[in-house]
């Protein structure tokens, strides 16, 4: 038998001398530049984090290059933060500032540190996913193309704003509760080969499978029936089921979604709302998606009072006039009707007219 | 699509070595996936989980859950492990020549 | 490689943010996958869908997961990625490396694969992206040499991660990346070898900032909480508010239960702490002067999950305050209850929350064996629709 | 009647609140009928459970509803309330009346019926209480000479009914009373033939304070609201905060949108109308100083009910303004729409909040012809799971 | 044919001319005293409104005797309330005095307005419906003995509270709304009777009247079947089906709800929320019922802060802390498994330990 | 309980006159009950009324709400209580020899 179940390397292995010595000591964080943590110990020793973009999708050459940097400034020494950004953990304060200049030098973006926009959580996409509606690589290059002075710091927004994007509605991310969500949808009904159903599906979980209760089985066929009137092209059947096929590259496209957020700062985590159903989906720039996020995060960096995120800004000037202000029609896409529509229609006479 | 041989027969599989028209199955093509799958002998505990598997596909039309399986054969995941290296879904389903179960990768 | 092969992708190499088709053709350079993978992408660009096949369902001996299957649909046209599996790694918890391991993995995965990765997939994964069935073993083997093990895929425990915690926070309110990795090693079994109705996932995160994204994340999130009150150093408020800071407008006002007043005369931050519901934003406002109180643990939420079938869910509230140290054993067995009840009942592809909204929640606290509490709940039922036991409607 | 008889219910004539059972005794001593109800009460007081029959189908000529069938399920104890229907008589709206009238109303009803009577019952109606089925139609014509017609029951539109509104109340957006009695007298087919799936409900109030309680019991509401800006009379705010009065903790921090500030140097209220959300707040505690705005009309809300079967609504905006004049056609026009679209696909027993649930908003936004606004939902779905019809696919 | 659809008296017969003239016209109201308005016109005139409480369930002598006290002192006119106080509209400033005098010698209460417990919004109870689970007239004369006080405002509370009470779940009044809601409730799964539902109950009708999908047919007996672990008494099907009943003294019982409100002011409208799912139905006084709806009131009536209602009160303070300072246990029944009952869970880290 | 006597037979009813046993009905019966629910003279469009509702009844188990049977019978509100003044649900349904409809009160 290979050796088997001897899990990850220890993180006592990885982390470097000044995080081991002064582990749950950490007393309070500043944040000296856009793009730098320092972190101040109760032992007085300090820590300088730089983080820095990453595309995620990154080759062995590109690895091997950070290791270069974190060999020559940081010992040795480099973490990943939980949205992908690699931080370079400076604990010799002169080696602080050569670091920012080669990392300047060799083009890396520092940022996403504090109010900032940061880096995007995101999804396999075409690079390798088979359920993807749309490319997120392409998506989060095309829209952080636009955004990167909000990363860097060198446009400096009201609070931190989480993008994420997903190439379908499993949202692989966590697109449900971010501030500005792009997210691949199909729109049409899947084809389902019957043939292929009958030999190769399970039929009674391809049934289950379907959150509108859309699939009826079809015996004479062997096979399943999609009512149309009650499909939303969720796809969930098709990856339980591989006769039946959902992608349409004629009308597929891209929705987006704001207001979500995790923390619990302030307000309770919320999820993501629709602001736009559809967009064209338009590799490889998608023109009309970066437009869209482009002005979501303007109006918001706009008008939003300091420290105030997308979903507390939209929550404080409600959603008519955050449609009124984006420009974006309100329609009855964006009116729920799943399960627990009837829990978020306005049961109040608190509105703007 | 590929073929596998199975005594001069080629039977059609699709990449992942799972039987395209169940009802070709039968306990030749078991023995010649079980050596694909790293199976070297079929043992009566082989014989009673893919028996077990087939019933279960039969009647409900859906393979069962693990649990389910470890239960009512009474071997634990270890032993079922044992059994089919390559795992309860790649290896008993495949031999048992059930459609590739329907559990999130 | 051409470069005129690629006039899509190659418009994403213009621009400042990093590009990864810059990264995916350093790799094609080296690795005739990676060429095979680019091309198959722009014809992606171009036909404007994917390329790949459904289905996929490949690994190594001994696991049931911890490896993607994939195929291309173009063989033909792109053998480079005919078979193209993606190993999810188990990373260290933290995301924290040294050089030399980074290095090491490189090796192994240029030897065996395409040479392209994701630092990191979105549970946590270091996902090594393009491998053949072929080469899974090895590659796998040769893993296992550097002391790197996969991680978790289908209706399995799947790889834990967490913020960065301890090492490098002041807020941090238990040791998250100890948690991780201890639960990690505690359930291999389950992580790789996937026998629950389908993922389970588990985050964890030092405080309510959630900077693991663990309540909308995982089927069991594990956040820091403390019980008594905020610590205040009054001077140190005293100095945020003679240096100028809004005070009223940036906190007083902003905390979402009114817990604090600011006394001008006596200069003093004044705290009803059973007020306070622990949001951070105090704290995190003015980190030099409030901290996290000293009585620490953590509550477990349960249930967090995207769309499908359902909705998506944020996690509940299970436990409001457990206290974590090693070896965490009241969590595992928490752990332990809530799969055990959850394999025994739920249905093929049915998550917790999902087995719970069928079920009600009553029934399941009470299949665990956890006591109801009100900070379950945002609010009591609103509905009458109450059920009785028999024993309790007899004795009335 | 002897004393002794009603020894439970005697301990209600004690207390300062009035009683009831004072008043069951007054009508006893006057109505056989009565006396047998005082008899069969203090029966269920003893027994802890009512004895009353279900079914009761009766009425008179030429209506379908306007009476509530009773008959005791122990007439051989209790003769006199053998039979003992309601009837169910539409109050004047505002629930004014002169004494003259009310004394009229008195003695049709100790003539024909046990001398009991509800002012009012829950839904608005004068409810006589008990009579026999002989003596439902004379009852009823005597009612129609003194100018009382019957209100509504079963699967029929119901009595409306109204705050004060402009004719005591200076919050009145809008004349609920005409409003009421306007419309009950243009739906008295709807109110007097049920030819509904269910009861339907129609309830106004003048302003957001709903004082008819509009919005959670009726099917549909009329809530008077203006939308420009609140009326300040800057003198008299002065006054107040002259007087004493703690304008920050009363009234500023406790507007939900903050809409409102104080300026302490010009003692101006500043008020940022487009953030006012007319909760009345600021006006319900300064009325001498503040005063809803001049454009004046009123929302819609729909699908207010009780618990049964989906459990309670409290009504969601359909229409967010609209001016009330007379002749409300808008108004009628829209309560047609939307019971005739529930008429038609409405199953039985199925509240028009139960068919919205089962349909979807957007159905019924279609179905009816009334375009989708932001003011109807408290935020947009959540979920990805939208609909589209095929021209706008097609078109794209 | 006999005359129909003539509809209510017209209210312009109904109101006073004092209201006529000033239709429209009132400026401002305030609370000279407990239990009485003054309205004040910008014609300059002034109508004071004396509010008395009324047992709803009267008859014709005790109208016959405020109509006495409405000619002597109100020119012959009075209103009720929506809560079904009696209100006597004095035009004339010199017969104020006079008329509090009578009615206070006559015993009557003059009270809730403003800020004060108002007259309970009850519903027939054994008075008159066949499906009341216990007497709402009973229970409302048992609480408003306790509560009266606060009526009258002899006692000061902290802001208007609504109590409601209802014979059954149905509900007749607006107890999902109020401040504090008592609701008859069954405990036990109704008893069917088979050969009845087969000769007079419309099957399909009793089957979709079940909340919870409770009802089976039963085709044998041509009858119907109730799944006792999906039944949760509501008693619908009784409604629908004669042959069903769900009666049953020796396990029926009350149930208190708390927190709903109705206005806007502030917040907006809430559901009340269980919080004691049972206390035994005990007529004639219901002592269980009386002392819990008294130690809500007086728990809120001490520490809501000034113009707090009951529900914005517990907001404020958590309900684990309602929970806690009222003694009432938390209970497996407080968790919604209804409908929407995920939408109710503490989806955050907000809370109290 | 209580009784109707049609031409001789005590036919039970309840007390708001339905008939106990549907099986039991016939035109008779109908006649009778006419008189008592003011009917004077049974024409054909009461008939076509009364077909109707039973027709329904058999198929659906349940009476249709008086929009369907408006619709179907072609007779408005107006005429149904011209034809039955005491209504669709007293009058018809009685005749008709349903259970008495669960229409709300
Ligand atoms: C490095 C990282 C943890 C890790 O283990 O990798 C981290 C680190 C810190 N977080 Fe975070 N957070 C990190 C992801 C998150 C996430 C998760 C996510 O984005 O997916 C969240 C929840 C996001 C949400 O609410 O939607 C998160 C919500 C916060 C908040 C709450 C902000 C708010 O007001 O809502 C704070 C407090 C603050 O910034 O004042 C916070 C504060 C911090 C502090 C200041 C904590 C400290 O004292 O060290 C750290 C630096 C913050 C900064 O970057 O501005 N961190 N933080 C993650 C960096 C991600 C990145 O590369 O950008
Ligand atoms: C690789 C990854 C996206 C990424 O680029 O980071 C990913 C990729 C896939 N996810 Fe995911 N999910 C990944 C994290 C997530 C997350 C985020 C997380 O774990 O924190 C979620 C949301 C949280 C959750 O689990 O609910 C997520 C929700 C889903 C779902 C929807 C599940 C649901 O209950 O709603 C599916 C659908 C399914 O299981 O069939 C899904 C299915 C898939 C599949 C397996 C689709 C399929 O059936 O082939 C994707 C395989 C892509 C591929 O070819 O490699 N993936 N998936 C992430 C795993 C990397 C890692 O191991 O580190
Ligand atoms: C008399 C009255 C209670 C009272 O004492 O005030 C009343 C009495 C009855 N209601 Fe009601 N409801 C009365 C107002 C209400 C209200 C309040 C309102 O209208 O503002 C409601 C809540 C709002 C709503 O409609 O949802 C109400 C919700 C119900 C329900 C539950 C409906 C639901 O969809 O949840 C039922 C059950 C039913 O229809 O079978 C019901 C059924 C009944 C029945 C007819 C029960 C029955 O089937 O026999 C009661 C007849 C009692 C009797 O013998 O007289 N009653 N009922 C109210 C009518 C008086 C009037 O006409 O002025
Ligand atoms: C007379 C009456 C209207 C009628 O047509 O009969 C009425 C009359 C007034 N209401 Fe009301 N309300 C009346 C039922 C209601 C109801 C409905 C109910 O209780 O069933 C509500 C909604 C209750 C709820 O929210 O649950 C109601 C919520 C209000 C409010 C909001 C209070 C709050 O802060 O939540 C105000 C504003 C205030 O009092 O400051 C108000 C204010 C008023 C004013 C001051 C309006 C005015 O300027 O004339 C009137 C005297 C208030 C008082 O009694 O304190 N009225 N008021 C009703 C008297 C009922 C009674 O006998 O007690
Ligand atoms: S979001 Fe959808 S398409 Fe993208 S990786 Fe996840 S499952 Fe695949
Ligand atoms: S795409 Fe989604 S909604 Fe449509 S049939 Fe498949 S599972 Fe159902
Ligand atoms: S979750 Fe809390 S402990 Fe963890 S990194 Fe964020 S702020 Fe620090
Ligand atoms: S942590 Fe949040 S709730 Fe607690 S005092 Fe600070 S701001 Fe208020
Ligand atoms: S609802 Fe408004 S208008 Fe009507 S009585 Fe109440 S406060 Fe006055
Ligand atoms: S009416 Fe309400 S929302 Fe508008 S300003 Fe006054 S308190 Fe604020
Ligand atoms: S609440 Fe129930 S019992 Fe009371 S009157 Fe209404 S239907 Fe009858
Ligand atoms: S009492 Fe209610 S829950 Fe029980 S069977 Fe009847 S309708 Fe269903």
């Amino acid at each position: 038998m290979p050796k088997t179940d001897f899990g990850p390397p220890d993180y006592r292995e990885m982390i470097p001398p000044i995080v081991r010595e002064n582990y749950g000591k950490w007393r309070y964080h500043r944040i000296p530049r856009p793009g730098v943590l320092e972190h101040v110990s109760e032992t007085g020793d300090v820590l300088s984090s730089v983080r820095v973009a990453s595309p995620r999708l990154v080759s062995t050459d590109f690895v091997r290059e950070i290791c270069e940097i974190a060999d020559k400034y940081c010992g040795g020494h480099l973490r990943f933060t939980t949205r992908h950004n690699i931080e370079f953990l400076v604990s010799d304060r002169e080696k602080l500032q050569p670091l920012l200049d080669e990392l300047e030098g060799r083009g890396y973006l520092i940022g996403g540190v504090g109010r900032a926009i940061s880096n995007v959580v995101h999804t396999q996409g075409w690079i390798h996913c088979k359920s993807a509606v749309t490319d997120a690589s392409g998506l989060v290059k095309s829209i952080m193309d636009e955004l990167h002075d909000y990363y860097t710091g060198k446009k400096p927004v009201p609070a931190k704003l989480r993008i994420a994007v997903a190439c379908c509605v499993n949202m692989c991310g966590a697109c449900h509760c971010s501030d500005i969500a792009v997210v691949g949808i199909h729109r049409r009904v899947p084809r389902v080969n019957d043939d292929v159903v009958s030999k190769s599906c399970e039929i009674p979980s391809t049934i289950a499978s379907c959150p509108t209760g859309a699939i009826r089985p079809n015996p004479k066929l062997k096979s399943i029936t999609i009512a149309p009137e009650k499909c939303m092209y969720c796809g969930n059947c098709a990856a339980v089921c591989p006769a039946i096929d959902v992608m349409d590259p004629d009308t597929d496209g891209v929705s987006i979604w704001v207001g979500g957020k995790l923390s619990n700062a302030r307000t309770t985590p919320k999820f993501s709302r629709l602001a736009i159903p559809y967009l064209p989906n338009h590799p490889p720039r998608w023109p009309e998606v970066t437009e869209a996020v482009k002005n979501l995060v303007e109006v918001w960096r706009q008008r939003a009072k300091p420290g105030e995120r997308m979903g507390e800004w939209i929550e404080r000037i409600g959603w008519e006039r955050f449609f009124q202000i984006t420009g974006i029609p309100f329609t009855e896409k964006h009116i729920d009707d799943f399960t627990h529509a009837t829990t978020t229609f306005r049961s109040s006479m608190q509105f703007r007219i | 699509m590929s073929y596998v041989d199975v005594n001069g027969k080629q039977i059609e599989v699709d990449e992942d070595g799972f039987i395209c028209d169940p009802d070709l199955w039968n306990e030749e093509i078991v023995r010649c996936f079980a050596r694909l799958e790293g199976v070297d002998e079929l043992t009566d505990d082989h014989w009673k989980v893919i028996h077990y598997l087939r019933g279960y596909y039969r009647q409900f039309g859906i393979a069962p859950m693990i649990r389910k399986l470890c239960k009512e054969t009474g071997f634990n995941l270890q032993r079922i492990y044992e059994l089919f290296p390559s795992g309860p879904a790649k290896g008993a389903c495949k031999l048992a020549g059930l459609p590739k179960p329907t559990g999130c990768v | 490689m051409d470069d005129r092969e690629t006039p899509l992708l190659d418009e994403l190499e213009e621009g400042d943010w990093p590009s990864f088709v810059a990264e995916l053709k350093r790799a094609a350079e080296k690795s005739a996958m990676s060429a095979d993978l680019l091309r198959q992408i722009e014809r992606s660009y171009a036909d404007n869908t994917g390329h790949w096949k459904r289905g996929g369902i490949v690994g190594v001996r001994g696991y049931g997961g911890g490896v993607v299957g994939r195929y291309s649909a173009m063989p033909e046209e792109f053998p480079g990625v005919k078979e193209f599996h993606t190993l999810r790694v188990n990373e260290p918890a933290g995301f924290y490396y040294t050089t030399e391991k980074l290095r090491e993995l490189c090796d192994v995965w240029d030897k065996y694969g395409s040479g392209l990765l994701n630092l990191h997939g979105s549970t946590g994964d270091i996902i090594l992206l393009g491998t053949t069935t072929e080469n899974l073993q090895p590659c796998f083997d040769a893993l296992g040499e550097i002391g790197f093990d996969l991680g978790g895929s289908g209706s399995a425990m799947r790889t834990l991660s967490c913020c960065v915690g301890q090492s490098r926070c002041e807020h941090a309110c238990i040791d998250t990346m100890d948690v991780t990795h201890d639960l990690t090693m505690n359930f291999q079994m389950e992580i790789h070898r996937p026998a629950f109705p389908y993922k389970f996932k588990i985050k964890v995160s030092g405080c309510p900032n959630d900077c693991a994204a663990a309540s909308a994340r995982s089927d069991l999130a594990i956040i820091g909480v403390w019980r008594d009150a905020i610590e205040i150093d009054q001077q140190g408020v005293a100095e945020y508010v003679d240096e100028g800071f809004d005070l009223f407008n940036r906190v007083i006002r902003r905390c979402p239960t009114w817990a604090l007043d600011w006394d001008a005369e006596e200069k003093r931050l004044k705290l009803t702490s059973e007020d306070c519901v622990h949001c951070m934003h105090c704290i995190n406002e003015m980190p030099k002067a409030l901290r996290v109180g000293q009585e620490r643990g953590a509550a477990v939420l349960i249930g967090g999950k995207a769309p499908v079938v359902k909705g998506a869910m944020i996690g509940w509230v299970l436990v409001p305050f457990m206290r974590l140290e090693p070896p965490y054993q009241e969590l595992k067995d928490l752990i332990v209850q809530v799969t055990e009840f959850w394999a025994e009942h739920g249905k093929n592809r049915e998550r917790l929350a999902e087995l719970i909204d069928r079920l009600g929640m009553p029934a399941f606290l009470e299949g665990i064996g956890v006591e109801p509490c009100p900070q379950m709940v945002d609010a009591p039922r609103s509905n009458p629709y109450l059920f009785w036991r028999e024993e309790e409607v007899k004795h009335a």
